[in-house]
């Protein structure tokens, strides 16, 4: 499966636009019918934590190997990543410069994406995490607009801060994992046993409680968790429009991703002693980024914060350390993805017709371009949490799980985080009734047209997934459940 | 009262001019005045080889270092203008700067030679004053045998030859390109 | 002739010295080169010395002294044919000009 | 059963097909077409709920001896949160639901025939058309549901089909504003809401309603079974907090006193629009909500069901006083409203459980149907007027009664109902309300009694100033006539319904008190005279007033108004509420907490990023200085660095 997933995006290199949405339309139709497959097998096979395994020794010394497979998790992510790749396709047919050479980088950048995704084995992981980094660099530097080599550099360099922490994290966990006289493994589920065994023969894990906050924060950089979180609104700000939507969509979710199959699966004991200071950071990003949108006036600020406010939530609900909860947080991850790709194509929509992004120079756009509208007016629904649209289900299912935790402090978090709904819809409806709504206020506004074919394409792509998923949510939150399971066993209140 | 005989009193002298020679040549504002300081220098320490009874290498020194060297500089001295002196902007600190190098290098190179003494029995002066004939200089220079330097020789010629060149290229090039 | 051979050493180290100061201390280019021949002098001294005094019957220090020599002069041609090129651009022969290396 | 059960997802599916095609398709279509599919397809929605409804009544097959029965017509799982959370999406039947479907299918109906009369050549005919499905679709998805996270979806569904109706006339600021403020707020309660109900439902470990509110003994089985019995938080019960956060969800949605702000504003919609959503059907879902739950409130938090009746009864004056002072005849209307379910929610809170003591539940949903009727025809009306004379204000009418007769006497009626002056409907529901709360807080009562006076003040207040009292001062651009019959139609149907219900009641054919209560087993009751004709006292007395003042053009309202100044004032500016609101948030949430939150972002956050790489930066700028090109300083470093070594290996 990996292998096809490889050779489509080989194929595609020298490539350009028409090859590019063949190509991405064709990983879309990989990836459903790996779904599909996937829950075929599910239904025989329902003892394998992982299926369509694969794996490849590349560097014999420490035991590195490249292993693939895909539990529920992987596999919507999977579905996630190539749903925004095509419409990221679609939405960059108005590049005009240096096609072949973005699109290049951006194929790089996807191949980072899925390739972490399926990845079981740690090193590997951690290669395709930066596969998937270097790519933002050069695309927001040269396709960027406004102030972008800051923003590329302030971006790829705390991006990379954090992938430091992280590799001193995974090496932590690959020496302290060594079972006595065993030999040491990078692959995830090994260590997993491996550290259990460790536990269970009541062996030292103290070391543990060093290496999960430096894995933790390693993603949470990625993740936008508060304090960690300010390259996201430069870096989104400048970054062009598909990649803004790749980078919120996708990447972003490489970071709650990570927490939970690296730091919370490898190490559970450390994970459930150090939750606290993190929901307390988490907790706080809900809040904060929530806060911070209401008064940004630049629209794809608004939409970074309230990233950092979404995303927030799906760690604050990893944290939860539940079935329910953690359900809940990659359902947001998804939902999150759709729906923040959704709104950063429109908004590269609209500023590609305005030239602006401040929205106290827009007004009244609903009459002038009502299809892109009607679409951002969606995007803010699904993003303020209306029922059948994907937003609800993620959060619902996040606050149903969160509440199971009954003292004092996870259920002030909790309400905490249940207040960022309203503030949400305060800041979604702020930008809709000022940029949308009203009468029109700029005059030279009155004459631009509406979505073209392919703005259409990717708009509907995604707002229809959004949809899918809001409507019958079930299959997609028990295929993600079962993933869960695996490692939600190993927490005192986990299933 | 045993070391002051004629040839002491000489390597003195010569020692002093040497350094004070040596010092004016470093410290003149007036670059064509270190110059010609730098030429006593090498003349007396060609007086020191002759005192050491190295007559060819005593002749090879003035000729080519006070001759050839200093006759070269003092030619480039005199084809840049403005070069009447060398006022130092920034002087303090470089000056002091070099100044620890010396006094510290000094102080360390001295106190390595107290510490090992060299040759205590140094006073075998019979053998010390017995002069090089040239044939000897001649047979080590182009022989090829132990001790002896043929393939330095000519690597040496190669190099002046390439420094030729080279500086015959470097000179015309740029002209050229000013022009 | 019995000056003792530490003499001989300390008198070059002081000229070593001498010739290390002129090198940091000055500022133009003639100068430095005129602190290296100083520099060279005061090594060569201790080649000779130490030919003298150690194997009095061999030439190995003097042989040595004659190629600095003769390095040396092939040095100063290419080192002033340089400043004389520098100063064609320059208009000045500053050590502090020709900073192009840095960084 | 099995009829029913393959009748009842159509309830649901039609109107949301609807929806998608009005809203997908319908700038292809020809506004006239969409407007009659949308109106047929409702039809036929209708039918279905009124076969549902009278079958459920009185074929018999859902009753055991005089109670009626829960039936679950269909329940699909539609997320599964853990072992015992699931949230499906169903179709609950019982007493409760029927009537509102009766209440939604009507009315929403009537809204759809007028409105192809009120909008007709406006832009966004069909979008309009696509919204109102929605809307019907979420409010019958709310009043069926199964269980309480169901309800939960579509009431923010029905939120957010309230906010895009609010904001239907997008260019004009104030819509805007309006439905802004109307979502934010509602949505406010809505948190509350939903954090009530996580509270309920975790310890319960149910959503399902009938679960929630099976009764044993005297006790909701659910609840006793958990913790939530015995908890307490902060000395207070577990339980009643989350049922009062609960309740103010549905304060929110039923604006509640001081939740009720949206509600004024949200009159920037259409007219039809408002007389659906914020008249007839969606304000009433916080009623419809805490009778939903009124075992659980009865039996467990009898408390919060006394704080219900407090803020009702407050609310129920408070609106009553404004709609006093209002000139915008949609804002009297609004008011009014508020007060109206206020008036619902004290029933609520003054409510007993089973038989005569549930009396006021019963009350309580029979003024809510009343009231949908009465108040859906008075909006629909002033929308008849608004289409006539172009304006809202008060100042513009006058002497109507001529030129539009078929909205005079309909509006005439429904003034008479909500006046509560026999033998229209308003009367008798009204007087059920005012016998339960005198039978239990004769406080309450005695608020409620003098609302129900000054209710009959103002409605008619607002009848003469429209119908009578002369012409306006600029007089008419143009000459109003009667609306067309697709208009007028629902006004008389609404009419007729309110005579009729009121009618055949005193005439004993049709009791309410069989069709609900709130053990859903019906009961007797018998007008309690010795207090319906002081409450109709107070109604006349209302009305002899308004007559008084407002029947002829005099200088007799400003000098009543002169006597009042600064009340009158406060009244007119809705005792300042909007400016208190709008003081926090301007000024506090927005200046206080997002401003520095985003300054603290900036310079802070960011600036000690920004911080750490200007140090790194500026080191290595440093750093590279050594690097500085100068030869002689290299010489120097290698100088000093073989002196160093030299000395380190002398080990002096």
């Amino acid at each position: 499966m990996m292998a096809v997933i490889f050779c489509i995006n080989g194929e595609k290199k020298s490539l350009i636009r028409t090859i590019m949405s063949v190509g991405g339309f064709a990983l879309l139709c990989t990836s459903t019918y790996l779904t599909i497959q996937f829950l075929e097998l599910r239904q025989i096979d329902t003892t394998s934590e992982f299926l369509f395994t694969e794996s490849a020794m590349w560097y014999e010394r420490f035991n590195i190997h490249y292993s693939v497979g895909v539990d529920g998790i992987s596999v919507a992510m999977l579905l996630l990543s190539s749903i925004v790749v095509i419409t990221g396709v679609f939405v960059s047919f108005a590049m005009e410069e240096k096609v072949k050479e973005y699109f290049l980088w951006f194929l790089m950048l996807s191949i980072g994406v899925y390739g972490f995704f399926i990845s079981l084995d740690l090193f590997t992981m951690f290669l395709f995490y930066e596969v998937a980094l270097i790519p933002m660099y050069l695309l927001i530097g040269l396709w960027g607009s406004g102030k972008k080599e800051y923003s590329a550099m302030k971006l790829t360099l705390m991006l990379m801060g954090g992938s430091a922490f992280l590799m001193v994290g995974i090496f932590g966990i690959y020496y302290n994992s060594i079972p006595e006289g065993g030999e040491g493994t990078f692959n995830i589920q090994e260590i997993a046993a491996n550290v259990q065994a460790l536990k269970a023969n009541g062996g030292d894990i103290s070391w543990e409680y060093i290496f999960f906050p430096l894995t933790f924060v390693g993603f949470g950089v990625l993740g936008a968790m508060f304090p960690f979180h300010t390259w996201s609104p430069d870096g989104h700000a400048s970054a062009p429009t598909a990649v803004s939507m790749l980078h919120a969509g996708v990447l972003m979710k490489l970071g709650g991703y990570g927490c939970f199959r690296i730091a919370m699966y490898l190490m559970p004991d450390a994970a459930q002693e150090q939750a606290w200071i993190f929901i307390i950071l988490t907790g706080i990003s809900v809040v904060y980024g929530a806060f911070s949108a209401c008064v940004q006036t630049d629209l794809k600020y608004i939409n970074a914060y309230s990233s950092v406010s979404h995303c927030g939530l799906v760690l604050f609900a990893l944290l939860m350390m539940n079935k329910t909860a953690m359900t809940g947080a990659i359902l947001q991850m998804v939902s999150h993805g759709l729906m923040t790709a959704l709104f950063f194509a429109l908004i590269g929509m609209i500023y590609g017709r305005t030239h602006t992004r401040d929205i106290r120079e827009m007004g009244g756009l609903m009459k002038i371009m009502p299809i892109l509208c009607v679409c951002y007016v969606i995007a803010g629904l699904a993003s303020l949490g209306l029922p059948g649209l994907s937003g609800f289900v993620a959060e619902m299912t996040i606050f149903v799980g969160a509440f199971e935790h009954t003292d004092f402090f996870h259920r002030t978090f909790v309400i905490l985080g249940c207040s960022s709904i309203v503030i949400t819809a305060v800041y979604i409806l702020r930008v809709v009734g000022k940029i949308l709504m009203g009468p029109v206020q700029d005059k030279h506004h009155e004459t631009l047209t509406d979505a073209v074919w392919y703005e259409k394409v990717a708009a509907f792509g995604l707002i229809a997934a959004i949809a899918a998923i809001g409507m019958a949510p079930l299959w997609l939150s028990n295929m993600i459940g079962g993933g869960i399971e695996n490692i939600a066993k190993l927490f005192t209140y986990g299933l | 009262m045993e070391y002051l005989t004629a040839s002491n009193i000489i390597f003195y002298i010569l020692a002093a001019a040497i350094l004070l020679f040596g010092i004016l040549t470093v410290t003149s504002t007036k670059i064509l005045r270190s110059a010609t300081y730098l030429f006593f220098t090498l003349f007396c320490i060609a007086g020191l080889y002759l005192q050491l009874n190295y007559e060819f290498l005593a002749a090879v020194q003035l000729s080519v270092y006070a001759g050839g060297i200093v006759i070269l500089i003092v030619f480039a001295i005199l084809l840049i203008k403005g070069l009447g002196e060398d006022k130092e902007v920034n002087l303090g600190k470089r000056r002091i700067m070099g100044l620890m190098a010396a006094i510290i290098g000094s102080i360390t190179c001295a106190s390595v030679i107290a510490k090992y003494g060299f040759l205590p029995d140094y006073d075998t002066a019979a053998e010390l004053t017995q002069s090089v004939d040239m044939q000897m200089i001649g047979q080590t220079l182009m022989g090829t045998k132990q001790y002896e330097y043929l393939l330095p020789f000519e690597a040496a010629s190669i190099l002046l030859l390439a420094c030729i060149i080279g500086s015959i290229a470097i000179a015309t090039k740029s002209k050229e390109v000013n022009k | 002739m019995n000056i003792p051979v530490e003499s001989y050493f300390i008198l070059s180290t002081l000229l070593f010295f001498i010739g290390v100061y002129g090198f940091v201390a000055r500022k133009n280019l003639i100068s430095i080169l005129m602190s290296v021949e100083l520099i060279l002098n005061a090594a060569n001294i201790n080649f000779v010395v130490a030919n003298r005094f150690l194997f009095p019957e061999l030439l190995e220090g003097h042989i040595y002294s004659l190629f600095v020599i003769a390095i040396a002069a092939a040095e100063t041609a290419v080192a002033i044919s340089i400043i004389i090129n520098v100063y064609r651009q320059k208009k000045n022969i500053d050590a502090k000009s020709i900073n192009e290396l840095k960084y | 059963m099995e009829q029913l059960a393959s009748l009842a997802p159509y309830v649901l599916i039609l109107p949301l097909c609807m929806f998608l095609i009005l809203g997908l398709f319908g700038k292809k279509m020809c506004p006239k077409v969409s407007g009659l599919l949308g109106t047929t397809v409702f039809g036929v929605v209708s039918v279905i709920c009124y076969y549902i409804a009278l079958k459920y009544f009185f074929s018999g097959e859902y009753q055991i001896g005089e109670t009626y029965q829960q039936v679950t017509l269909f329940n699909m799982e539609w997320l599964r949160m853990n072992q015992d959370l699931v949230i499906s999406i169903g179709f609950l039947l019982d007493p409760l639901s029927a009537i509102m479907l009766i209440v939604i299918s009507t009315v929403s109906l009537m809204v759809h025939i007028y409105s192809m009369g009120y909008m007709h050549g406006e832009g966004g005919f069909q979008r309009f058309y696509a919204i109102l499905s929605l809307f019907s679709f979420a409010m019958l998805g709310l009043v069926v549901a199964t269980n309480i996270f169901q309800m939960y979806i579509f009431w923010e569904l029905v939120g957010v089909s309230s906010f895009l109706l609010i904001s239907f006339y997008y260019f004009k600021h104030s819509a805007v504003r309006a439905a802004k403020k109307a979502f934010i707020v509602t949505r406010f309660a809505d948190m509350f809401f939903l954090i009530g109900i996580l509270i309920l439902s975790y310890y319960t470990r149910t959503f399902d309603f009938d679960k929630l509110t099976f009764i044993t003994d005297g006790h909701v089985d659910a609840i006793v079974n958990s913790d939530l019995r015995t908890m307490t938080f902060l000395g207070f019960p577990v339980i009643s907090i989350a049922m009062f956060l609960i309740f103010l969800g549905g304060a929110g949605k039923s604006a509640m006193f001081p939740l009720h702000i949206w509600l004024p504003d949200a009159m920037e919609g259409p007219t039809p629009a408002s007389a659906l959503i914020h008249a007839a059907t969606m304000v009433v879902a916080g009623v419809y909500l805490v009778a939903r739950l009124f075992p659980i409130y009865t039996f467990e938090a009898p408390h919060v069901l006394q704080i219900i009746s407090y803020i009702g009864a407050f609310t129920s004056i408070f609106a009553a006083i404004i709609a006093c002072a209002q000139t915008d005849i949609k804002r009297v209307l609004a008011f009014s409203t508020i007060s109206q379910i206020a008036y619902m929610m004290v029933a609520l809170g003054v409510s007993g459980y089973g038989g005569v003591n549930g009396l006021g539940y019963t009350a309580s949903m029979w003024h809510l149907f009343t009231h949908a009727m009465f108040k859906a025809l008075l909006f629909m009306a002033a929308g008849a007027i608004i289409h006539a004379v172009h304006s809202n204000e008060m100042d513009a009418m006058g002497n109507l009664r001529k030129k539009l007769p078929i909205t005079h006497i309909t509006f005439l009626i429904a003034c008479l109902a909500i006046a509560g002056i026999p033998p229209f409907s308003g009367f008798f529901s009204k007087d059920e309300i005012l016998v339960a709360a005198f039978e239990t807080n004769k406080w309450v009562f005695a608020v409620e009694y003098f609302v129900a006076g000054l209710t009959a003040f103002y409605m008619f207040r607002l009848y003469y100033r429209i119908f009578w009292f002369g012409d306006p001062e600029e007089g008419y651009e143009h000459e109003p006539h009667e609306a067309p019959l697709n208009m007028t139609f629902p006004l008389m149907f609404l009419a007729a319904v309110t005579v009729i219900t009121g009618i055949s009641w005193a005439f004993g054919k049709v009791s309410f008190t069989e069709l609900i209560s709130s053990d859903f087993t019906s009961y007797e009751i018998h007008t309690h005279w010795n207090i319906a004709l002081p409450s109709i006292g107070a109604g006349v007395i209302g009305i002899l007033i308004a007559t008084f003042l407002y029947l002829e053009k005099t200088g007799r309202p400003n000098k009543a108004v002169s006597y009042i100044k600064k009340p009158y004032l406060w009244a007119y500016n809705k005792f300042y509420i909007d400016e208190i609101y709008l003081f926090v948030t301007n000024n506090i949430i927005f200046q206080r907490i997002c401003q520095p939150i985003a300054w603290f972002d900036r310079h802070i956050i960011d600036g000690f990023m920004n911080l750490l790489s200007w140090v790194t930066n500026k080191t290595s700028q440093e750093t590279k200085e050594i690097q500085s090109g100068y030869v002689q300083q290299y010489a120097w470093v290698f100088i000093m660095g073989v002196i160093t070594i030299v000395l380190l290996s002398l080990n002096l």
